[in-house]
C-alpha cells in the first residue's frame, strides 16, 4: 500500500506518526511509504533519516493525492479535511465520541477513519495501544516537569546548611500515566500519595511505593479498563480523604480522566487556597477542562500562590520517544489490519470493530 | 538390671555414642538431602545381610540353607540396590565449580 | 588370627559407615560419602565369608549365588528406575532389609530352639531374635505396602477404628512376646509363628491408613526400624559393625524422619495419625480443571539453581505485588557468584504498567545488560535449564499460543515452556490479570513454589547458601 | 546588630538572603531584622511569613539608611553602591577575584564588605559555605533541566510498544554540582559517566554509580578544594578520551569551573557538531564563558541539531530550598563572625581574614 | 553392689558430658549446657567419693578439705575477674587441670614402681603415666605462659633457632620416653624426673614464641591437651567417665582450635611457628601514635548486635566506596526483625557530597524515618548499646571538639562516644578526608572491625542469621 | 599389635566414637560461641578431678597425701572455676526476645 506520513499541523506538536526505523520495517514488509518534508523534524528526524530508511519525502499536497493510506496522530483539522480524497483511508487519534462533526465531515468525504485511541484495552491489543504507550510517557514528563517548575528538590537531603525534607507528590488517578508519575516521583526521592476511585489501584500503587489514600464507601466500578464517572456522592468523600495530603503537598499531579466526557473537578478553588504557599499542581487533564478548577489549558499561571502547570501535550515534549512508540503502535496496528497489499476489513474483529469509524463515508461507530 | 547394665557397660557406652554420632551427622542436613540420605541409610543397614551370611555358611538343614540363600538375596537387593539407587540420585551434585 | 583380622575389619567397616553417612549429609561429599559407605560394606561381607569363623567352605556356591542374583537384580532394577519412582524403589530396598532381618531371627529360632530346651531357652537371645522378628516383620511388610502406594498400585484404604485397631494390635504383639519370653511355656514356637503373623499384618494396617504425600516420611520411619532390626542382629552375633551399622542408621534415620516432619510443617504424631481418610493433603494439589500440579519446595529448588548453568528469572506483576525486587536481585548475584548465569526476561506488559519491571529491577540495582527483551530472550529458552518465574502469570501463559477463544490470544508471550525446569512463584493458583487459568502450571516440566515472592525468595537464598 | 535584608535585584534572581526560619533564630539571638518589601516573594515567603517571624517590612532606602549590615545573595549594582553608607557592613557573594572594580568602589564608599563566596573549603567551614549549598541543588536542578528539555526520556522501559533505550549522561566535573548531578541522573535511571581531572574524583563518582572516564596522562592537582587551571596537553587528551561517550550521549552537564577566570572549553564546535541529533547539553558554566563554545548565556538555543541549555542561576530557580540554605549558612557564618552586640573582627581566624575583603575601605584581599 | 552404681553413676556422667557440650555450641542454649555438665562433673565427683572402692573414709578430711579450698578460690577468682580478662583465666584454669593430671601420674609411678620392680613395670601403665606426665606438664607449664602473656607479665621472647630446639626438645623427651618404657632401665626413676623437667622446659619454650594476638588459639590447643592428659587418667584407673570427658575435649578441643584459625585465616602451623619475632600481629594493631586498639570479629559483633536494645548506624563515605548500601539496610532489617530499634545517624558532611548519605540510603530504600540529623541523634547516644560506624571516619573525630590545632576544630560531630560500644568498619588506620587521625579508634569502648564494608556487613548478617 | 587391638577393641570403638562426637558437635558452632565453648570444654577436662580424688582417698605415704591433695585443689580449681567463669561468659546470652 502506499502510505502517507503528514506533518503534524496541530500547535505545539512535535511528534510524528512514524519513525524512521518503523519506516523501514513496513518498507520491508511492502509499503510503500511517502513522508511530508520536515516532518520529523521535531523528533529529532531528519529527512535524510528518512530516505535512509526507504522513504520519498514529499510534499503534503502529494501525499494528499496519492496516499491510499494516510498515517498521522492527531485528528485532521476542516482545512485538512478539504484537501482528503474519498476513499483515502486515514488513520489517526479521532477522539470520535467527543467529536461527532469531525466524524460526519469525514463521512461526508467518503473517507475512511480508523481512530488509533478506539483499540479496545484488552491483553493483545496493548501493542497497539496509543493510549497506553502516550500517556505512559506523560506521566514520566509530568513529574518531570513539576520538579522543574518548584521552588523546592524533590528527595530528603541532610546537608552542612541544614536538612532539605523530602517533597511530597499527591497523584490523583492512578492508570497508566498515575503509575509512571508514581515511579518517576519515588525514584527521584519523594514521598508519594495518590488515589483512584478504583480499588484495584490500592495494590498497584503499593507496588511501586507509594501510600494509597483510602476513600471511604463504595467504589466505583471500572468497564473495560476505564473508571465511570463517579457519584457526587463518591467525590464529595474523596475530598475529605485527600485534603490532609492535598494541603501538605509540594506537588500535585491529577491524570483522572473518564473517556469522552469533560474531566470530573477534583480540586476546587477554594482547596487551592488552603495549598501550601508555592505547590504545584500539573494537571494532565488540561485539555478535557482539568481536575482542577483553576488550570489554564497550554498556560502555567500562580493562582493563590500555587503554580497550576496546565501544559496540554506532555507526550509531545517528549517527541522523540513518543513518536517512536507512536510509530511502533501503528506498525503493529497497520500489521494487525492489513496486509502490503491491502486492508483485510474482517469487521466482526474485535479490534477491528472497535475502531472503524467510518468506512467508505458510512459511520460504524458514534 | 543394676548386674544387667554392669556387665554390658561398654556395649550400652557404644550403642549411647552410635546413637550420638546418628543423630549429630543428621541434625543439619540440608532439606535437599533428605531423600538420598535416607536412600543411603538404607543401603547401611543392609548390613544385616552379615547376618544372613552367616546363617548361609552354617547352614546345614535344608530350611536353614533356603531361608539363609533368600537372606542373602535379600540382604543383597537391599545393599546392592540401596547405593547404586544413592549414587543416581546424587549424580546431580556431580557438576561443582 | 582370622578372627582378629576380622575384627579390624569391621572396625574399619564400622568407621566408613559414620564417614560415609557424615559425607552424605553434605552436599559436596554425599557422592563420595556414598561410595565410602559401599566400600565399609564391601570390606564386611567379604571379611565376613572369608575369615568368619563357622562359614562352611561348602555353602560358599550358595553365598556367592545369593550375591550374585542379588547384585544382578539390585543393580538392574537401580538403573531402570525413573528419577520420579525413586522413592518407590528405596522403599522396596528397605522392605528387603527388613525381610532379611526378619528371616534371620526365623533361623535364629529353630537354632535355639535345636540347641535349648523349650522354656530353657536364654532369655536375652529370645528377647533379642523376637525383637529382630516383629521390627524385621513391620519394616518388611510396611514398606511393600509404602512401595505399593506410590507406584499406585495400593489405594488408601481406612477403617473407621483404624488407629484403636493398630494400636491394640502392637499390644497384643508385645504382650505375647513378653509373655513368651518371661514364662517360656511349651508352645513357644506356636506363639513365635503367632508374633510373626501378627507383626505381618500390624505392618499393612500401619502404613494403610496413611496418605500417599507423607509416603516419603513413613519409608524414613521403616528405613530407622530396619537399622534397628540390623542392631539386633549385631548383638545377637556380638558383631560390631552390624550394631554400628543398624545403630547408626537407627537414630540417624529417626532424626530425619522428625526433620522432615518439621520441613512439611507437621509433627510424626500427626503424619501417622492425623490423617484418617487419608490423602486428604495429596488432592488439594489437583486443581478444578482437572491437571494435577506439582509442588516443589525451596530446597529442592536451590539445588535446581544452583547447580544449573543457565536460569532465566521471569518477574511479573507479582514481583511487584511482594516488593520481593531486591532479594530477588540477591538471589542473582549469589547464582552468578556460584557460576551460574542468570538473566531476566522482561515482557512487555508485565506488571500494570509500562516498565514496571524495569522500575523495580532498577531500584534493586539490577545492572541494565542483565535485562532481555522478549524477542531476545524467547530463543534462548531452550538452553535454559531453569525458568524461574516470580509472580508472572499472563505473560507466561501458552493460551496466548494455543487458544483462540482466550481473551490474550494473539498477545506475544514468554516461551518459558521450553526450558528444562520451569519453577513457578505465586501464592495460590489464582488467575492473573486477564483472569483465566494457565495451562503452564500443569505441565509435566512445571513446578510450582506457593508462597508470598519475597518470602519464598528468601528462603531460596538461604536455602542456596546453606548448600 | 541591626541586619538588612535587602531584595535582589539582579535579572531572573528569585532567591532572598534570609528566611523566616533563620530571621527567626537571629531574632533569637539578639539582632534586629528588618526585611524589604516583597524580598522573599520570589522564594515563596510572602511578608505576613517575615513579619510572624519577629522581622519588619521595610523600604530598601530605610534598609540602606539604617542598617548596620545589609545582607544579600548578589553584589551591588553601581547604583546600590551609591546607596550604601560609610562603615556599613555588606554581605554577599563578591566573587572577589574577577571583579576587582566592585571590590575597589566598595571600598572608596568606606564598607566593609564581606563575601561569603570567598570562606575557605575547610571542614568546619562547611556549614557556612554557600558555594557548596548553592551548587548542590544547582547539580539536581541541571538534570532536572535537562531531563524536561530532552526529547527522551532518562530511564531504560520495555513496553509493549518496544523498549526505550536508557539515556546517556555525561557530566565533566566531579565537584559538588557534578556529584549532584551523578546522583540524580543515575536515580533516574539513567547511565551515568563522568570525567574530572582531578583522579581522587574517580572513587567519588563511582561511589555513586557513575563510570569515570580516565584521562591518560598525568592529572591536575588540586589546592585547596579547588583544581587547577588544566594544561592544553591535558585538555587535549581529555578531548579524546570523552569522545566516544559524548557522541553517544543524550544529555551533557557541563560543571567545570576554575574560580576566577574563564570558564575552561571542555566542548567545541566541532564535537558538538558529532554529537546526536536532538542531544542536550546543559552548561553550569555559562556564566563564566561557558564549558561548551557554542553556549549562549541564559538562553535555550539549537545548534548542529543540539540543544543547548545556558540558564545561569540554576540555584535561583529552586528559589525556595536555595534561600533556606543559603539563609543557615549566612546565619552560621555571623554566629562565627559576630554576636549580637556586633563584629568580633578577628583578623587572625582563618575564616574571617579569607571572607573580610575591604574593611572600613581598606582592601585587604585582591 | 557400690561398684555398680558408680558405674551407673559415670554413665549418667558422661552422658552430661557429651550433651552439655552439644547445648554449649549453641547461643540458645549454651547455658543450660554449661550447667549440665556442672551437674554430671558433681555426680561424677560426689559418687567417686562416696562409692569408689578403696577410698579411705579417714581421708575424706583432706579430700573435703581440698574440694573446698579449690572450690573457693576457684569461683572468687572466677567471680571477680573482669570480662575482658577472660580468656587470662580461662588458660590459667586449664593449667590447673594440667597440673592435677601431671601430678597424678607423679604418684601413679610411685604406686608403680612400688608395685613392681624396676625393669619389669608393666608397659602399658608405664606409657600411659608417661603420657600423662608428659602432656600434663606441657599444657600446665604452657597455660600460665599464655596466662603470663595475656595479662602482660611475660612478654614476647624468641630465641633465633626457636623452633629446631622445640622440635629437638621434643623428639628428645619422646626418645627418653620410648627407651624407658621398652628397655625398662635401672635408672628408670631418673628418667621419669628427667622426661618431667624436659617436659615443663617444652612447655615453657612451645609457648614463648607465639605472639600475644594468637593466644586464643594456644590456649584452646593447650585445653585439648589437657584433655588428652584426662583421658589418660581414664586408661589408668579404666574409667569411663574420665575417658568420656577427656577424650571429648581432646577431640572437641583439636577441632574447635582449628576452627579458631580458620576464622582468622590462618592454619594452625602458621599460627604455632609462623610469627618467628613473636606478636608481629599483635603490634600492627598499635597505632604510631602509641595508642591501642582493640579488633572484634564479625562474630562478636553479631553477638553485640543480636542482644542490643537499640543500635545507631553511622553510615561515611566508606559505605558509598564500598556501595554497601543494600547489605546495610539487609543488616537493619534483620535486626529490626530481632526486636533491636535501628536508626542511622546522618551527618551533614558524610561522603563527598550533600545528601550523600541520603542518596545511598534512599537507593537501597531504607525508610526516611529511620535517618536521623546530628542535632536529633547526638542525645540518643547515651542510651545506646552499640553505635556501628561503616566507613565513616572525620565525622565521628572528637578531635573537632578537643583538639584546637585540629583542621576540622569546631565542625560539630556525632557523639558517639557516649554510646555503650563503639564499633568502626574500615579497612585500615588510614585516616579520612581531612586526613587527620582519629582518637576515637583507640578509646576502650571502641573497637574496630577491619575489612571492606561490604564484605564485613555481609558476614555480619550470615553471622546474625546462624546465632 | 592385632592381638592388642583385639583386647581392647571394645574400647578402640568407644575412643573412636567419643572423638566422632566431640568432633561433630564442634564443627557448626558460631564463631562467637568459640571462647565460652573452650572454657567450657575446659572445665569438662576437670574430670581428672577424679583421679585426683582416687589419690588422695588411697593415700597412705606423705608424699601421696600432699600430692594428692594438691591435685585435689588443683583440680577442684579447674571444675569450679572453668564452670563459673564459662556460664559468666554466658550471661549474656541470658536475654532473648
Ligand atoms: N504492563 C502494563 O502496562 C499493563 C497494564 C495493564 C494491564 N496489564 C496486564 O497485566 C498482566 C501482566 O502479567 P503478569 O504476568 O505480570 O501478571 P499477572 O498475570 O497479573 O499475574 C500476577 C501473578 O502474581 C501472583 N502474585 C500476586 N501477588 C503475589 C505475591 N505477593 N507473591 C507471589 N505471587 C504473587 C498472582 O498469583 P497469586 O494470587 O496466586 O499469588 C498472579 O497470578 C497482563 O495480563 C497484562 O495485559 C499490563
Ligand atoms: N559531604 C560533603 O559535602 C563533603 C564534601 C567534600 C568533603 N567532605 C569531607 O568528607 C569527610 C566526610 O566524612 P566521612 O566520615 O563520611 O568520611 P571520611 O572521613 O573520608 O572517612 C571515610 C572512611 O571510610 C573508610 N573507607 C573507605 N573505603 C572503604 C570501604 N570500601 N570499606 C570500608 N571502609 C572504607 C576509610 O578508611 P579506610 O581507608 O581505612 O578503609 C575512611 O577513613 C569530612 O571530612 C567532610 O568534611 C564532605
Ligand atoms: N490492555 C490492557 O490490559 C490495558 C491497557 C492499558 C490500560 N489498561 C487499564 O486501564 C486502566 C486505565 O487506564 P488509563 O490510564 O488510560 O486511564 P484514564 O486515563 O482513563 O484515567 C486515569 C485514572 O484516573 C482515574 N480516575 C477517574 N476518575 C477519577 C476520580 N474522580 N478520582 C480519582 N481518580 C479517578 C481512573 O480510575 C484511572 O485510573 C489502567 O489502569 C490499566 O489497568 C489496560
Ligand atoms: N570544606 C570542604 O571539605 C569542602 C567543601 C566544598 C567542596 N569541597 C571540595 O572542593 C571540590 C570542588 O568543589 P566545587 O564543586 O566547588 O568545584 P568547582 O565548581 O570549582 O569545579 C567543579 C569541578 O570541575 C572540575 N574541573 C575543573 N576543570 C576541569 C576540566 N578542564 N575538565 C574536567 N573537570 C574540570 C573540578 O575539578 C571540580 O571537580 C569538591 O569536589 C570538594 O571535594 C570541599
Amino acid at each position: 500500500m502506499k502510505l502517507g506520513v503528514l506533518k503534524e499541523t496541530k500547535s505545539n506538536e512535535n511528534r510524528v506518526s512514524l519513525s524512521p526505523n518503523v519506516v523501514k520495517s513496513l518498507i520491508s514488509r511492502g509499503d510503500i511509504v511517502s513522508v511530508e518534508d520536515g516532518a520529523g523534524l521535531g523528533s529529532s528526524y531528519s529527512n535524510e533519516a528518512y530516505t535512509l530508511a526507504g522513504a520519498s519525502i514529499v510534499s503534503a499536497s502529494e501525499i494528499y493525492n496519492n496516499a491510499e493510506v494516510i498515517l498521522r496522530i492527531n485528528a485532521p483539522s476542516d482545512s485538512e479535511i478539504e484537501q482528503l480524497k474519498a476513499y483515502t483511508i486515514w488513520m489517526s487519534m479521532l477522539l470520535h465520541k467527543s467529536n461527532p462533526e469531525l466524524i460526519e465531515k469525514l463521512a461526508a468525504k467518503k473517507v475512511s477513519a480508523i481512530s488509533l485511541d478506539a483499540i479496545p484495552r484488552i491483553s493483545r491489543a496493548q501493542s497497539m495501544d496509543v493510549l497506553s504507550s502516550q500517556a505512559n510517557l506523560a506521566g514520566y514528563k509530568a513529574v518531570i516537569l513539576g520538579a522543574n517548575e518548584m521552588g523546592k528538590i524533590f528527595p530528603l537531603m541532610m546537608t552542612a546548611a541544614g536538612t532539605i525534607t523530602p517533597s511530597k507528590v499527591l497523584i490523583f488517578g492512578i492508570g497508566v500515566a498515575g503509575l509512571q508519575a508514581i515511579a518517576t516521583a519515588k525514584r527521584l526521592g519523594s514521598v508519594v500519595e495518590a488515589t483512584d476511585v478504583r480499588p484495584e489501584t490500592k495494590e498497584q500503587a503499593e507496588s511501586l511505593g507509594a501510600k494509597f489514600i483510602q476513600v471511604e464507601g463504595a467504589a466505583v466500578q471500572s468497564e473495560g479498563g476505564y473508571a465511570k464517572e463517579a457519584s457526587a456522592d463518591y467525590l464529595a468523600k474523596q475530598k475529605e480523604a485527600v485534603n490532609k495530603s492535598l494541603f501538605q503537598a509540594d506537588l500535585v499531579i491529577t491524570t483522572a480522566l473518564v473517556p469522552g466526557r469533560k474531566a470530573p473537578v477534583l480540586i476546587t478553588e477554594e482547596q487551592v487556597k488552603q495549598m501550601k504557599f508555592g505547590a504545584v499542581i500539573v494537571d494532565m487533564a488540561a485539555e478535557q477542562g482539568g481536575n482542577c478548577e483553576l488550570t489554564e489549558s497550554d498556560k502555567i499561571v500562580v493562582k493563590h500562590g500555587v503554580k497550576l502547570v496546565g501544559i496540554t501535550n506532555l507526550p509531545g515534549t517528549l517527541a522523540n520517544v513518543a513518536s517512536e512508540l507512536y510509530a511502533k503502535n501503528m506498525a503493529t496496528f497497520l500489521n494487525h489490519l492489513s496486509t502490503a497489499d491491502g486492508f483485510k476489513w474482517e469487521m466482526e474483529e474485535e479490534i477491528t470493530k472497535g475502531t472503524v469509524i467510518t468506512k467508505d463515508g458510512v459511520i460504524l461507530i458514534n | 538390671m543394676l548386674e544387667f547394665i554392669n556387665s554390658n557397660i561398654q556395649i550400652i557406652y557404644l550403642v549411647i555414642l552410635m546413637i550420638f554420632v546418628g543423630v549429630e551427622l543428621i541434625e543439619k542436613v540440608p532439606s535437599v538431602l533428605h531423600t538420598p540420605l535416607m536412600s543411603g541409610a538404607n543401603a547401611i543397614h543392609g548390613v544385616v545381610i552379615i547376618g544372613a551370611i552367616i546363617i548361609m555358611g552354617q547352614a546345614e538343614s535344608m530350611f536353614a540353607t533356603i531361608l539363609g540363600f533368600i537372606s542373602v538375596i535379600l540382604g543383597t537387593l537391599n545393599v546392592v540396590g540401596g547405593f547404586v539407587v544413592t549414587d543416581r540420585m546424587l549424580e546431580m551434585f556431580k557438576k561443582k565449580k | 588370627m582370622n578372627t582378629e583380622i576380622l575384627q579390624l575389619i569391621y572396625l574399619v567397616g564400622s568407621v566408613s559407615f559414620m564417614i560415609g553417612l557424615k559425607m552424605l549429609s553434605k552436599p559436596d561429599t554425599a557422592r563420595k560419602g556414598n561410595l565410602v559407605a559401599a566400600f565399609g560394606m564391601t570390606v564386611a561381607i567379604f571379611g565376613t565369608i572369608f575369615l568368619y569363623e563357622g562359614i562352611k567352605v561348602s555353602n560358599y556356591g550358595w553365598i556367592f549365588g545369593g550375591l550374585i542374583i542379588g547384585s544382578i537384580l539390585g543393580t538392574l532394577s537401580a538403573k531402570k528406575v525413573k528419577m520420579t519412582q525413586m522413592p518407590e524403589m528405596v522403599s522396596l530396598f528397605n522392605g528387603m532389609g527388613g525381610a532379611c532381618a526378619m528371616l534371620i531371627s526365623a533361623v535364629e529360632f529353630t537354632h535355639l530352639t535345636h540347641n535349648y530346651a523349650i522354656g530353657d531357652l536364654p532369655k536375652g537371645h529370645l528377647l533379642i531374635i523376637l525383637l529382630g522378628l516383629i521390627i524385621g516383620s513391620i519394616s518388611f511388610v510396611g514398606s511393600l505396602v509404602a512401595w505399593g502406594k506410590l507406584s499406585g498400585r495400593v489405594g488408601d484404604k481406612t477403617l473407621k477404628i483404624q488407629q484403636i485397631v493398630n494400636i491394640g494390635l502392637l499390644l497384643l504383639i508385645l504382650g505375647i512376646a513378653c509373655y513368651t519370653i518371661m514364662v517360656g511355656p511349651p508352645e513357644t514356637t506356636t506363639y513365635f509363628y503367632v508374633i510373626w503373623g501378627l507383626s505381618v499384618l500390624y505392618g499393612i494396617l500401619f502404613v494403610m491408613p496413611i496418605g500417599g504425600a507423607d509416603m516419603p516420611v513413613v519409608i524414613s520411619l521403616l528405613n530407622s526400624f530396619t537399622g534397628v532390626a540390623a542392631a539386633m542382629g549385631g548383638f545377637l552375633y556380638d558383631n560390631k559393625v552390624m550394631l554400628v551399622g543398624g545403630i547408626l542408621v537407627g537414630s540417624a534415620g529417626t532424626l530425619l524422619t522428625l526433620v522432615m516432619c518439621k520441613a512439611m510443617n507437621r509433627s510424626l504424631t500427626n503424619v501417622l495419625i492425623g490423617n484418617f481418610g487419608g490423602g486428604g493433603n495429596g488432592e488439594s494439589s489437583t486443581s478444578e480443571s482437572g491437571g494435577h500440579v506439582r509442588e516443589i519446595n525451596p530446597g529442592d529448588t536451590a539445588i535446581l539453581l544452583k547447580y544449573a548453568n543457565k536460569v532465566v528469572i521471569v518477574p511479573g506483576y507479582g514481583l511487584a505485588v511482594a516488593q520481593a525486587q531486591h532479594v530477588c536481585h540477591e538471589l542473582e548475584e549469589l547464582l552468578e557468584k556460584e557460576g551460574v548465569g542468570v538473566k531476566y526476561a522482561i515482557h512487555p506488559v508485565a506488571g500494570r504498567m509500562p516498565g514496571h519491571m524495569n522500575v523495580l529491577l532498577a531500584e534493586s540495582n539490577v545492572s541494565y545488560d542483565k535485562l532481555v527483551e522478549m524477542e531476545n530472550i524467547n530463543p534462548e529458552f531452550a538452553t535454559t535449564d531453569v525458568v524461574l518465574v516470580v509472580g508472572a502469570n499472563d505473560v507466561v501463559n501458552p493460551a496466548a499460543k494455543t487458544d483462540p477463544n482466550s481473551p490474550i490470544y494473539g498477545m506475544p508471550i514468554l516461551d518459558v515452556e521450553n526450558a528444562k525446569n520451569i519453577i513457578v512463584m505465586k501464592r495460590s493458583m489464582k488467575a492473573g490479570y486477564a483472569g483465566i487459568e494457565n495451562e503452564l502450571f500443569y505441565q509435566p516440566k512445571t513446578s510450582m513454589l506457593f508462597g508470598d515472592a519475597k518470602g519464598t525468595l528468601t528462603k531460596l537464598v538461604a536455602e542456596i547458601k546453606a548448600l
